[in-house]
């Protein structure tokens, strides 16, 4: 149901509503920023698995899931997590020891592969990635693509310009269009019915929503619809596109989200430390995620401090002068 | 009048990244030292630059050093806040893209500017994995010019690539032409001990610069391949004004130069 | 130059120095709103002739431009103006007597050769258009669009989907990318170096100033970079892609523009019965474009009533119960 | 009990293309009677539809009634002002597709539902030139339901259209399929005299409704082509709720029914 109704429910009953074991999924933000952690958690305490992720530079939210377990396949483009994990530390044990199933492209591809999907359209061409190994180097193979609906056949397509040497292309990459089955997005404010307001840089969010069979929306803010009608241009997604809003506060906790609170780079360092030892990361884990019932208990365990630190400024949308490690 | 502490790696590093940075250019930068050598250029000798970023934002205002390119330090006071769809556009559309020049990182090099930024040993089943391309091959793919900052090691100047992630030169001569791409990719390539760049025949890479105190043999002996020398040159220092800039207004926590 | 430096200057240099006899062209807008009719107009006087437009549904704009004898060659998705002429007067006389030579595209399939313009690429993909003449009938021949460098050799192109039945989809209809030598746009605020913040819907304007060689910006109001820096949000446009900046206030009159004044139903009325007729349209010309040597002094001839008339309600961004012809 | 006035033509083509719409419906609309059938079915049977525009304007509050569809009054208080592509978007995607209905006119259109609205005579050298495709085309070519408004007439029900613009079911049959299109298309034609629709096999144009007062046969009389009125039942007319809600509500002004 994707009209104009009421579609506010708790996280927790949206994650079990719409991510199933081996669905396909995509998150929102990028590295550090505007992840949809709380989700990301509650995916986690569900212990869902056998994930089929698309992701281009998704830091956080995709090392989480890869350390708990959840992902047995990966499409990406970037797996680093700023200055705690210029490789992430689970991604990277993950590949090494082929514990997920993994295909490399590049953030443009990644991003217009999600454009197609909400054009309805089967590929968009670029100029990117000619004489590369992206073009050459597929991590799923020929027969598993073949024997999987949900996978397309051909990791990526070269054709001659149809139009000579039009807009001075000889020939173009064509990359395949994806179609989640569910996008989860963390964004500043929404309504009841998913009409939702990014504010600052929106990263591939809206492509990844549009591209969507299903959208889980976590939102700081849960506005009236009001609010949002007085200025249309700031809406970057209207409610046609989504299945479930959930009003979680902080809910990308411990990424940023601009206007709202900056990254904690402690915690950051903390998960990419515990994230190099399977003991400590179980501790971690132990601590963090399944020690909390849902976000806000979590965020009990960060506690009031870490949060005053890291809250926004307001005149620049983030910590001034925190103390980042 | 007081004098000034010599430079540091670091140091020379950015103000010759800096200085390949000309007044109008628009700059695809990364965090750390790329993004220093980007705000080195800007507040030195190419004040009407333009810093931008894959994530979207552009000549933002950086009050603060910003840790990654998503960092909400880039939001702020940006001339607009796109997307990554916008960002790449902007150097795929040659109108804009011959503007960009690009500074990038890597694992591993070639002697045609090729980089590696995706893993060490079989693709598949990898020695170690590093992050993988994010704007990197985009990037390479599209803008006419790219800094690649290395570590000057031979482990990462490398006869073959374990994976080519970003094309350079390919295989040199006309390759990158033929398989597709517009000129461009790496042009120069700034390390800790001089500044490579790309014969405009043949595609390989020369030495042209070798710092104060470096030898061009030095550098042959960091690098797998071979590498010609004969052009090189001793590289002009930073200079104080330079340096005074760099610490004093560009990173004076030393957030990065440290 | 396109960087960061101050890019005022007037609209009557602007046009002698960026659209030239047989440019190729595009203008913002749609229909009856925010067309750029105050360069428009200045073309007009200028007498600048043989331009190519690549028009999607640019209605007053184009008719002015066609009716004054401007245009040769046009790419149309559609000619009409609202209610005052369904279809446009002048287009359609124009295409009835062979004066201009015309091809028709899709208002989508038009958006999305701007868009190609605009990423750089050759071509994208569209499923739009199967089994219609637009795909079948060239308005320009294969011999004409051979001989001229700046027209693409084929309208379209249609080819098998590459990855089988990706996204449903057999086959796969290609429209070519259009870099037009100059777009022209209205906007609400620019600041001197380009940076453009539109307000309510932007139609096909983005991707016609980035697909462009050269942008003149027309605005509402010649806003300091401060301004608009504290909601880069709002800005669609950033300096990096304009080439020249004109302050010209109403300059999208008779055309609307949201937030400060809306269409002027009587003035369009009134041009399409002129248009209907020769001699009516040579008065109508003579009093409106050139008996006036600037848009001020256009305006000037308006009257100070009509524009009351048509000046935005601050709460709906239109002319609340304006009577309408 | 208020006496009601008896209905026009105009008003019963309203109510007729209302009914077609669903609760739940994204209405993709012009202007003039379309945007008045939108505005009655969310008024009468479809509260939980929504309006929106090729611009890129949806669920616009429409205080006033739009002329066009690039109207000011349509980017006031709607829930999101995009772009030309998004909107087009939005209905090639078959996730969000699938729940549009369009609302389209034609000069012409012939028995499978392809429209004109490009000209008549040679396109090259046009007797009668139209606006055009607009967005018609791309409407027709994604969506699955499509409300055709015609006057009927028999210059405009014709066997062959001067130009194909918008696609409907081509030659019938399964051509539409073959030539790459999705199911979809004009579905229902609402005139002044009855209502149309496909037969699900052939694709071709029956009559499924006439209005009081109209004959089967004078709906032939004014169709060039052969049409199936086997199936033909008596339309209800309108209710004097529809009828008021229509009048006191959608169009008090009577901009639109007038």
């Amino acid at each position: 149901m994707k009209n104009s109704l009421n579609k506010v429910i708790p996280l927790k009953q949206a994650i079990e509503q719409y991510v199933k074991n081996s669905s396909h999924i995509s998150i929102g933000g990028f590295t550090i920023n505007r992840n949809p952690m709380a989700a990301v958690y509650e995916i986690i305490r569900q212990k869902i698995c056998d994930l089929h992720l698309y992701a281009h530079s998704n830091g956080t939210g995709l090392d989480e899931l890869i350390g708990a377990g959840c992902i047995s396949k990966l499409e990406i483009a970037y797996g680093g997590n700023g200055k705690a994990a210029p490789t992430c530390i689970h991604f990277a044990r993950a590949a090494q020891n082929n514990e997920i199933l993994f295909e490399d492209y590049s953030n443009y591809m990644m991003s217009l592969r999600f454009t197609a999907g909400a054009m309805g359209v089967p590929f968009l061409p670029t100029l990117s990635g000619f004489g590369s190994d992206i073009l050459t180097k597929w991590g799923f193979s020929k027969s598993m693509r073949r024997s999987d609906p949900k996978i397309v056949d051909n990791k990526l397509a070269v054709i001659d310009n149809p139009f000579g040497d039009w807009a001075g292309a000889s020939k173009v990459v064509l990359v395949p269009a994806i179609n989640p089955d569910v996008t989860i997005i963390h964004v500043q404010k929404a309504d009841a019915t998913g009409t939702c307001s990014i504010q600052g840089l929106a990263f591939a969010d809206i492509e990844q929503v549009k591209a969507s069979k299903h959208v889980i929306i976590t939102c700081e803010h849960l506005v009236t619809k009001e609010e949002l009608r007085q200025n249309p241009d700031l809406n970057q997604i209207p409610f046609i596109h989504v299945s479930a809003v959930c009003h979680v506060p902080l809910g990308a906790y411990p990424t940023a989200v601009f206007g709202h609170y900056d990254y904690d780079s402690q915690y950051l360092r903390k998960f990419a430390i515990a994230a190099k030892n399977p003991d400590k990361f179980k501790k971690y884990q132990n601590k963090y995620i399944y020690g909390a019932k849902d976000h806000d208990a979590f965020l009990d365990i960060i506690g009031q401090e870490r949060i005053d630190t890291i809250t926004a400024d307001p005149r620049t949308g983030y910590s001034v002068n925190m103390k980042r490690d | 009048m007081k004098t000034i502490q010599p430079y540091t790696p670091r140091e020379i590093m950015t103000i010759m990244a800096a200085r390949e940075i000309k007044n109008g250019d628009i700059v695809f930068s990364g965090t750390g030292i790329s993004m220093l050598a980007a705000m080195a250029a800007k507040n030195i000798n190419a004040p009407d630059s333009v810093i931008f970023f894959e994530t979207g934002a552009i000549d933002s205002l950086l009050e603060e050093l910003p840790f990654a390119v998503a960092d909400p330090r880039i939001m702020y006071w940006a001339a607009a806040n796109s997307r990554l769809t916008d960002a790449f556009a902007t150097m795929q559309n040659p109108i804009t893209g011959e503007k960009v020049i690009a500074i990038l990182g890597a694992a591993q090099i070639d002697r045609y500017g090729n980089l590696n930024t995706t893993c060490i040993g079989d693709y598949h089943s990898p020695e170690i994995r590093f992050s993988g391309s994010g704007g990197g091959c985009d990037v390479a793919s599209f803008v006419p010019r790219c800094i690649a900052f290395m570590q000057h090691e031979k482990r990462k100047f490398v006869k073959k690539l374990d994976y080519l992630t970003s094309p350079g030169q390919l295989e040199g001569n006309n390759s990158r032409q033929k398989a597709g791409l517009r000129p461009g990719g790496v042009s120069v390539v700034v390390t800790n001990l001089g500044v490579m760049r790309f014969d405009k025949d043949t595609g390989k890479m020369y030495l042209d610069k070798f710092y104060p105190s470096i030898t061009p043999e030095k550098i042959l002996k960091n690098t797998e391949f071979d590498m010609d020398i004969s052009r090189a040159t001793l590289a002009d220092p930073p200079t104080k004004t330079e340096l005074t800039i760099l610490r004093e207004e560009c990173d004076p926590q030393r957030l990065i130069l440290d």
